[in-house]
């Protein structure tokens, strides 16, 4: 077995994730390496499901009944965890979502809705880059729409960086938030957050990241980043479907207005008005995904055991073999930073001028899980003048081996079709 | 949760009725609905009269009877160390066991020990705690004296 | 024990609960009764979630591996339930929300930002009623406000019903939508849909149906109450948290705006542009809650194998006997319908000057979950000058033993504060 | 799901490249980023040609290739026959075994139905076929001339 330095114990990691044991397609063992997509579970995470809906399940908040209290309290230390876990100076700051999509939806309204100096108009402009995942491109450009404001973003170089040149002429007075991605879920690219942070805050707009890929992988501290809003997703980091979260700087969410309303988020209701709740209830209306959150914050003390840095240590490990093993196999081009600096444990590619679909399924009928296609981030596509590329991504359980597999299987591809 | 001397506050309050004051407050838990008016009356800084009408649970109206007992007649310094100490207890998750030192500066008060276990209770526990702190702000002129109990 | 009529074999439902086995306080049977809050999981929906974890956990959509095919047949076959189960036309009218509440606000704001004939602006009306959920109120505030729609409501009459004396002074030809709740959460009233629905017709409104507490409890047929919305979440129907559904009439859902922006709900993206996909997934941004769709549809199984029409016909009778029985307490004073007629398995009341926190608090003492305050209806508290009230609410696994344990837990507190 | 008839078709594609045609249509797959342009050339109501260019996967590929050989050649109605058993099969999720009697009218074709089992992939093997009605549909003059593959 190959031995990397860095490496976790997968060995003993992998029995936490009952998947990871599933034969597909008559006794193939499953390479999973669809991460980016969306994590597996561990154990400790689905035990900690079944034991609040066994055990605890009741509405939050308000209920003076003993299922009531423990429910509420269990809901109330997921977000405790949360916020630890991000570093965030209170734990109001944290706003349970169901997914990071709707987290980024709700940065949008909020500034859509909201008053000066923060409100965006038609007379103010929104950034982002070209790089972006669609679930932080299509609520900007339905803010635009809907408000006249102009959307503008940054472009890309050759070699799958954001490209800040221009960044004085991007990012201008006019500009009201910037909002881009930390680490590129298609081409792996780690964000240089600083610089643009910089800018932001010369002409004062506000900065929101889209830290989904990066939440799961690496130490992120929302206080060092000095971003205004940063939203992420449960269910890439060991956590369950249906959970996101967004946290937003605490006088941000107290100026700022609700985005969905009902019940939990009010502090009075009339006929004639409602007066609403402090943050982060104010964006929690209706009941929440209160087994999810659980569920994630059983997600966040899996990680804290092994260490975040331990686990950037390990896909940092695992991602310059994949790369160095990648470049091996002829005619496979890597879409994205083709180093393993500054970049993430996805890596996209084409193999010759066979399809990526192609290439999946290939893959899959040798167990392989990659995924194909644009990943949310058609304009990429589109800026390197392909359809859609095939890609790799990995997790705290990968393993050097299933890198081997991969490049014995895209060896098969290629012989399949060549 | 419910120790005899929360009853018998909450059957017989004390100082019950608004009487004349410096300063009048009207404090509301939205989340339950318990509703305070209450009055403070001084002296210079002696605090002649704590006076309120208000409806809510056995907690919220036994608590404001203690609290009529025990700073009626106080100087300001001695009573807001008690708000504060009663405050600490209340925020204590039931972890702060009540000590003879604690018993001597909450007397009553130490009662309700037992609610902080129970975090959808304190808010009533404290309303007219904080009712008293805002009126006093008012009367004497200080900061916050526009907030409402959250 | 007493036996009635139309009751269901609770001893054996009962074993598919194990939290109806939990004791609290020192050794006391757990007597739940704050399902109108959420109801308790059978055994069967946390299997089916646990399995989904554990078995076929993908993204769903666009995947060509073995586990995000069958994922996705797993997230497409949860929406087929749901669609037999309140026999939607077209399975593609079944939208997966996180909870009810986001489903109004959904078919709010779709509203706010459609084009005519179903624009929402400053000289049309919205409708909605006195007793309306928070998360029915909440989300028209909003709108009316942001697009200077004008919010009127129907009145209640003193037996907690719907006053419709009013009804065409109410819904005009300026009304655009009707909003109202099926069943109330806080009275337990059954509203007269044909009669709104009618007058809705008549001048060419939409309507849309809070159906929260109805489709945990009857046969709901979206058919047959002939709306153009309906409403309602899962955690109330022995589903997981965090899904929640909007069926909606196709050529509606054909022509309204989206809501939230993001992946999964794109057709194509460029920089400039997008179009979208076709309902559902138009509505659908983000990855969606996966495993609590596969959770809900498990517990539509379970709901289908015992049957809605018996599920109703237990209830009613567990309701004609708690209003019996509860009648009988001195002081004790019915907010709502008086008799069993037209009226769900909710139940508040308030018991002589006692405040509904004290009664909770000590029914809890003894092992009773019921809910204290304002049940997220705070007008419904307003109209009939109250602070509060305790609401006791059944389900298919109550028993009439249960009552008897309410009834004499409230003997009980009348003594402790008499 | 990869037959030998499939890699053949994929490899060595049939009729590819535009020619004159009645009617031309460019259909996306937006899931996949697969495109088509295609061109149908009618005789009355023979068809005389259908030729195309496109890029995708080789199922997208191997399928446009198919088409051209069942097709052209055929009276409308028969060539409708086979587009429409073609979409059943293709629908069938893998349930449908072809017959002698599907063989018969599907030819090289039948080598799709493990594709049915594939849902991803359905919208691949029918790109050239929605293409083919859609174009059919202009040329003839029909209804959804404006349709794209969803
Ligand atoms: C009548 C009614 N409508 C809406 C809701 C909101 O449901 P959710 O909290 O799941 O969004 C509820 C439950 O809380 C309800 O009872
Ligand atoms: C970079 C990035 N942003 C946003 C998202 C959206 O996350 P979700 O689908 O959970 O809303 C994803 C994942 O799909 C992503 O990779």
């Amino acid at each position: 077995m190959t031995q990397l330095p860095g490496l976790l114990d997968t060995e003993a990691i992998r029995k936490d994730f009952p998947i990871l044991d599933r034969q597909v397609h008559d006794g193939r063992k499953l390479v999973y390496l669809d991460n980016a997509a969306t994590s597996q579970k561990p154990r400790q995470v689905l035990d900690a499901l079944s034991e609040y809906y066994e055990r605890y399940n009741a509405n939050v908040h308000r209920g003076v009944h003993v299922l009531a209290e423990e429910a509420t309290a269990l809901y109330e230390g997921a977000r405790d965890k949360v916020a630890e876990f991000v570093n965030a100076p209170s734990r109001d700051e944290v706003i349970f979502t169901k997914n990071a999509s709707e987290s980024l939806n709700l940065v949008a309204n909020m500034l859509g809705w909201a008053d000066e100096p923060y409100r965006v108009d038609r007379e103010t402009e929104i950034v982002i880059t070209e790089m972006e995942h669609h679930s932080n491109i299509v609520p900007w450009q339905l803010l635009a729409q809907r408000t006249g404001a102009k959307l503008k973003w940054f472009g890309l170089t050759d070699d799958g960086r954001l490209d800040l040149s221009n960044i004085d002429e991007v990012i201008t007075e006019k500009t009201k938030i910037v909002s881009f991605v930390l680490v590129s879920n298609i081409l792996g690219t780690v964000n240089p957050v600083e610089a643009i942070v910089r800018r932001a805050q010369e002409v004062g707009a506000l900065v929101c990241i889209d830290a989904s890929q990066a939440a799961p992988h690496m130490p992120l501290d929302v206080q060092a980043l000095q971003a205004d809003f940063v939203a992420f997703t449960g269910h890439k980091m060991c956590g369950p479907t249906g959970i996101g979260v967004l946290w937003g700087r605490q006088e941000l969410l107290e100026d700022l207005p609700p985005f969905l309303g009902g019940g939990e988020m009010i502090e009075t209701v009339s006929m004639h008005s409602s007066t609403y709740a402090p943050a982060p209830h104010k964006f929690e209306a209706g009941t929440p995904p209160i087994a999810q959150a659980v569920g994630l914050g059983a997600a966040i003390d899996y990680l804290n055991a092994i260490g975040m840095d331990n686990v950037l240590a390990h896909e940092q490990a695992i991602t310059e073999y994949a790369v160095r093993r990648l470049t091996e196999v002829p005619d496979l081009r890597i879409i994205g930073p083709a180093t393993a600096e500054e970049r993430g444990a996805a890596i996209s590619f084409t193999l010759g001028d066979i399809h990526p679909h192609d290439v999946g399924q290939v893959l899959d009928e040798q167990g392989i899980a990659v995924r194909v296609g644009h990943h949310c981030a058609r304009p990429v596509c589109l800026r390197y003048g392909i359809p859609a590329t095939t890609r790799a991504s990995f997790y705290l359980y990968s393993t050097p081996a299933e890198i081997d597999a991969l490049v014995e299987g895209l060896e098969h591809v290629r012989n399949f079709f060549g | 949760m419910y120790q005899e001397v929360i009853l018998d506050h909450y059957k017989n309050p004390h100082g019950r009725g608004l009487r004349d004051g410096d300063a009048e407050v009207h404090h509301v838990n939205p989340t339950c609905g318990d509703e305070i008016t209450l009055r403070v009356k001084y002296d210079g800084t002696t605090i002649t009269d704590v006076s309120y009408e208000g409806q809510g649970c056995s907690i919220s109206q036994a608590s404001a009877s203690v609290l009529n007992d025990l700073l009626v007649g106080k100087e300001l310094s001695d009573a807001q160390k008690i708000q504060e100490t009663f405050l600490e207890l209340m925020q204590s998750k039931g972890r702060i066991e009540p000590d003879d030192a604690m018993e001597d500066v909450l007397e009553d008060a130490v009662a309700f020990a037992g609610v902080s276990k129970y975090p959808a209770r304190v808010k009533c526990a404290l309303l007219s705690w904080m009712a008293w702190k805002d009126a006093t702000a008012q009367a004497l002129g200080g900061a916050d004296a526009e907030r409402k109990t959250a």
